[in-house]
C-alpha cells in the first residue's frame, strides 16, 4: 500500500466529502440513495474512521445494501428509527428548507420538469439528520422560495416529525440549518470562496455570523483513507466517478496521479 | 394460474385504458415486453411504478402509450433526466400524480391486504398533498392532535415484471426483489417474463422457495431470454450502458426516438 | 448488531416485565430458549404470539413467567388442549388479550413500518372487540357509512426465535418463514438462536440472500442446536410426538407439569 | 390399482368428505386450516373430481401450502379475494351462526377455556363461503346463544362483508345458512340418524322442511376416489387420520381393510 504523497493537492470532491463525513458524526446507520457519489464517499469516510461504525448502506450496491425485503424496507427501517442519517438534493432548495424535485413553473404544464420527489416527502420527515447536499450553489438552486414543496424544511409542532435538514452542502460553503427559526446559517466557507461571493450566489436571506471560518481542509489521514481504503468500495458502485476522482479503475487503487 | 405462453399472447391482458404497474429498474423491468406494447400500439395507459422508473417509462410515453403516471420519479439515473419523459411533462401532454416512493408502497400494500387505505407518516405540508385530493388527513386516534395522512389502495388491473426464471407451474424465482410479490399480490392479473424455464419445482426446495412467487398468483409466464435489456437484471447481468448512452443521444429530439423506435422496437418484430 | 454469544448471555436483554414476541409454532421457535428463561424465572412478560402458540406458551404460563397473554390461539394442535394455559384461564391467574390472527400481524406490521395503526378489516361485533377498547373503528374516509377498525402498533422489546443458520455478521437464514423478519423489524431487540452457523456471508449469494435476515436488525445469536425440540423445525426436523404425548400426560396436573419442569428444564441446566 | 369391493361400507368420515366435497362446489381456491383431516379430505376430493380445480392450501401441509411470504399472506390472500372457501368450527356454534372459540362463562374466569379464536375474526367475514364444520352435534356445542362471539354470523348491512357461513356439516346432518334470514335450516339428514332426533340434539331454532331428505351417501366413484387418490396426499399431513380412516401408513395406499 503506497502512501499519498503529501504535495498531492485535494480536489472538489473530496472537500466536500470530508466536509459531510464530519456532519455525519457519530451514528449508528447512514443510508445513501441512488446518484450520490459524494455522500456515498464521505458515508464510506466516516465508517473507515469510525472502525465500522456508523453501519453504511448504499441503495444503489449489491455489496453494501443489506436489505432484502424489497425496496419497503428502506421506508420502513426509516419508520423504526433505524435510519439516522440520509441525504437529499432539490433542483431548487429555499431558505425555509423546502426542497423541491418536482417542476418549476405550473404544475401541469411546466417550464422545468425535474425527475419526482423520490423518497423525500417521506424520509425528510422521519430521517434525524438529513443532509442536503447540492453541488451547483446559485440563484437558480437556491431560491427565496421552491416552487413546488416535495418535502417542506420544517412543520408546525402538532405534526408527528423526527427528522429534518440538519445541513447544507454546496460547492462554495456549507449551512446549519436551525429548526427552531426555520433558516439556514453559514457555518464554513470553503477554501478559495468568500461570504461575499456566497450572499451574492445564495437566492434566500440566511444568518451570516461576523466569525464565519473557512471550512478546514481535509487532513493528510482523511485525504489517505479516501483515496486508499473508500475509493475501492466506491469504484463497484459509481466506477465513472472513482475513476475521474480517485483514479481507480476495476476496483483496484490506482497508481497515476489524481487531477484536482 | 399461470400456463407459459408466447410474449405477444401473454400480453393480452394489457387493454387500451388499464392500470398497468411497473416495478423500479433494480427489480427486474420487462423491457422486452415493453416494445411489444409498443408495437401493438397500447393506448391511455394509466402507468404506476412502484416506485420509480427509467427507461421503461420513457420508452411507453415517448411512444404515446400512456395517459397517467402515477410515480415518484422518472430518471435515467447517470444519464440524466428522461427525455420523453420531460418533454412530454414540458409540453403538457402527459397527466401526473407525483408521488413519493413509501406512498406508492403503502397504497399497494394495502391493495395487497385487502383494506381500502394505508397511513403513512410524511407528506403533510407538501405540496404532493396539494395535488392529490384522494389522501386524506385524519387524526391519529391514539394520540392528541396527531394528523396522519391515509392513501387508498392502488389496485392495479395488470402487474408487469421480468424475473430471472419460472418453472412449468407458473412459480416464478424473484429473490431478494420482493417489490414483485406486491406487484402480484394486489394485482388483479400478473404477467411475467423470464430469462429461462426451471425444470423442477421451485417451491418443492426450500432454499429456492424463499424466494420463489407462487404461480398462484401469475397468470401468464413468457420466455424473453435477455428480457430486461438494455436495462440490468440484478445478479444475471448489468445495464447495456452503450446502449442507453445511445437512447439518450436519439432520445433528445422528436426524430431520433421515433428513429431509435424503429430501429430497436419496430425493427426487432421482423427479427 | 449481532454478535454470537452463549445462549444465557443472549437472552439477558429479557427482562422481567418485558414485551417478548414469539413465532407460532411452524416458523421456529426458540424451545431452548424458553427452558433457559424459565430456569432463570423470568418474570411478569408481556407475550405476545405471532400469531398462535403451543409448548412455548403453554410452558411459560405454567412456570408463571407470564403476566398478560397476547394471542390469537394457544393449543397443543392434534394433542389437544393446552393444559396450562387452559388452567391458568380457569384459574383466572393470566391475564389475555384476545385476538385474530390477522389482528396480530397488522398490529407489528404497522410497528415495522412506523405507523401508528394498521386498519383491518372483519372484527366488528364480535366479542373480540369487545374486550379491546384500544380497538377503535373508524368510518372508512374512501366510502360512506363504512366503518373499519383500526389495530395500534404493537412494538415488542425484545423478539425471540429459533432457524437454521446464522453467520459470524449475525446474517439468519430464515428461508420461507418471513414472520421471523417481521418480528425483527418490529421489534427494539431481537435475539435468534440457531441450529449451526454457516462458514461465509449469507448475504453474498443471491439464493440465500433471498431467505435472509439481516445481521443489522439482530442483536444476538446463540447456537443451540436442536434448539425447537420438542417442536419442529420447517425442513429440518419433525415434532418429538412421543415427547409431546409424554407432557400432555405429565401437565394435566400441577404436579406433574412441576416434574416435568424438574425433568426437562431445570435438570438440562446441569447436563 | 385396486378397485373397492362394492360390499365394502363407508365410514362417517367419508361421508362427512362427501357431503362437504358437494358444498365446495366449483370455485377457484379452498383453504384448510389446521387440524381439519375431514375438510381437508373434502377439498382434495373436489380438486380430484375437478381435475385440478379448485386449487387446494392446505395450510398445515409443506407440499400442498404455496405460502412464501409468512403466515400473513394466507390472511393477504383472502383479503385480495383470491380464498373461495374455507372452513371454521366453534366450541360453540349458535343459530345465528356465531362462533365461539373463546371462553364459556366469563371472559376473565372462565369455566371453560377454548384455544382462541385464530383466524375466525377476519377471515368468517371475508371468504364468500364458509363451511361450519363440528362432528358433535349435542346440545352442548350448538346452543341458542355463544357465550363470547369470536365471529358473528351475520352483520348489519353497512359493515363491509363479503363472506360467511354458508353451510354446518355434523355427524347427524348438514344445516345450510340463510343470510338474509340469519338462520339455519335443515338441509339433509346423514343416514341413520332422524330429524326428531336432530330437533332434540340441538340448542337452537332452525327452519326445518317438511320434506328434508336423507344425506346421500357417497357413491362407488367417490369412495374409490378418496380411498385411493386423496387418503395418500393426506397421509403426509394427517398420518394417524389417514391410517385409521383410509389405512394408510407411510403414504402407501394400505391392502387391509377399513373399519367403517
Amino acid at each position: 500500500m503506497h502512501a499519498a504523497p503529501p504535495e498531492r493537492p485535494f480536489c472538489e470532491e473530496e472537500l466536500l466529502a470530508s466536509v459531510i463525513a464530519d456532519l455525519i458524526g457519530d451514528v449508528r446507520h447512514v443510508a445513501v440513495g441512488n446518484a450520490s457519489p459524494i455522500p456515498a464517499t464521505a458515508a464510506l469516510l466516516a465508517r473507515e474512521r469510525g472502525g465500522g461504525r456508523p453501519y453504511v448502506s448504499l441503495l444503489q450496491s449489491r455489496k453494501h445494501n443489506f436489505f432484502t425485503s424489497g425496496g419497503v424496507e428502506l421506508f420502513d427501517c426509516a419508520g423504526q428509527g433505524r435510519i439516522d442519517v440520509f441525504f437529499l438534493s432539490g433542483g431548487q432548495i429555499d431558505g425555509q428548507g423546502n426542497i423541491n424535485l418536482v417542476n418549476i413553473g405550473e404544475h401541469d404544464k411546466p417550464s422545468v420538469r425535474f425527475p419526482g420527489s423520490f423518497g423525500s416527502g417521506y424520509l425528510y420527515y422521519v430521517v434525524p439528520k438529513v443532509i442536503l447536499f447540492r453541488v451547483e450553489h446559485s440563484r437558480r438552486t437556491l431560491v427565496p422560495k421552491v416552487d413546488f414543496i416535495s418535502a417542506p424544511g420544517t412543520s408546525p409542532d402538532h405534526v408527528h416529525r423526527t427528522g429534518g435538514p440538519v445541513a447544507l452542502v454546496t460547492n462554495r460553503c456549507a449551512f446549519s440549518f436551525d429548526r427552531a427559526r426555520r433558516r439556514f446559517r453559514l457555518q464554513s466557507v470553503h477554501p478559495g470562496h468568500s461570504v461575499e461571493e456566497i450572499i451574492a450566489e445564495t437566492g434566500f436571506d440566511f444568518d451570516c455570523p461576523s466569525d464565519v471560518g473557512e471550512t478546514p481542509a481535509p487532513d493528510a489521514a482523511t485525504l489517505q483513507t479516501m483515496r486508499e481504503r473508500v475509493a475501492p468500495e466506491l469504484a463497484e458502485v459509481y466506477p465513472r466517478f472513482a475513476e475521474r476522482v480517485f483514479g481507480i479503475a476495476c476496483g483496484k487503487p490506482a497508481s497515476r496521479a489524481v487531477s484536482a | 394460474m399461470a400456463a407459459i405462453r408466447p410474449l405477444d399472447d401473454a400480453l393480452s391482458a394489457i387493454e387500451d385504458g388499464c392500470l398497468l404497474a411497473v416495478p423500479r429498474e433494480v427489480s427486474g423491468v420487462a423491457m422486452e415486453a415493453t416494445r411489444a406494447l409498443i408495437r401493438r400500439a397500447v393506448r391511455r395507459l394509466h402507468l404506476v411504478t412502484l416506485p420509480t422508473s427509467s427507461l421503461q417509462a420513457d420508452l411507453l410515453i415517448g411512444a404515446g402509450c400512456v395517459e397517467t403516471l402515477e410515480t415518484s420519479a422518472v430518471s435515467m439515473g447517470e444519464f440524466g433526466p428522461a427525455p420523453r419523459f420531460t418533454a412530454a411533462m414540458t409540453a403538457g401532454t402527459l397527466k401526473t400524480r407525483d408521488a413519493t416512493c413509501p406512498a406508492i408502497y403503502a397504497a399497494l400494500q394495502a391493495a395487497e391486504k385487502g383494506i381500502p387505505f394505508m397511513p403513512l407518516r410524511g407528506l403533510i405540508g407538501s405540496d404532493l398533498m396539494a395535488h392529490r385530493s384522494e389522501w386524506r388527513t385524519i387524526d391519529n386516534p391514539y394520540a392528541n392532535g396527531d394528523p396522519i395522512v391515509l392513501l387508498p389502495a392502488i389496485k392495479p388491473d395488470v402487474a408487469l415484471f421480468h424475473a430471472p426464471m419460472a418453472d412449468r407451474d407458473g412459480n416464478v424465482w424473484i429473490g431478494r426483489q420482493r417489490d414483485l410479490a406486491t406487484l402480484a399480490h394486489a394485482a388483479a392479473r400478473t404477467i411475467v417474463t423470464v430469462e429461462t424455464l426451471h425444470e423442477g419445482d421451485l417451491l418443492a426446495d426450500p432454499t429456492l422457495a424463499a424466494g420463489t412467487l407462487p404461480g398462484f398468483y401469475v397468470d401468464a409466464v413468457a420466455v424473453a431470454e435477455r428480457g430486461a435489456w438494455p436495462l440490468p437484471l440484478p445478479d444475471r447481468y448489468p445495464a447495456d450502458g452503450a446502449h442507453l448512452a445511445e437512447y439518450m443521444k436519439r432520445a433528445a429530439t422528436p426524430e431520433g426516438f421515433a428513429r431509435y423506435l424503429q430501429d430497436f422496437v419496430h425493427a426487432r418484430r421482423a427479427a
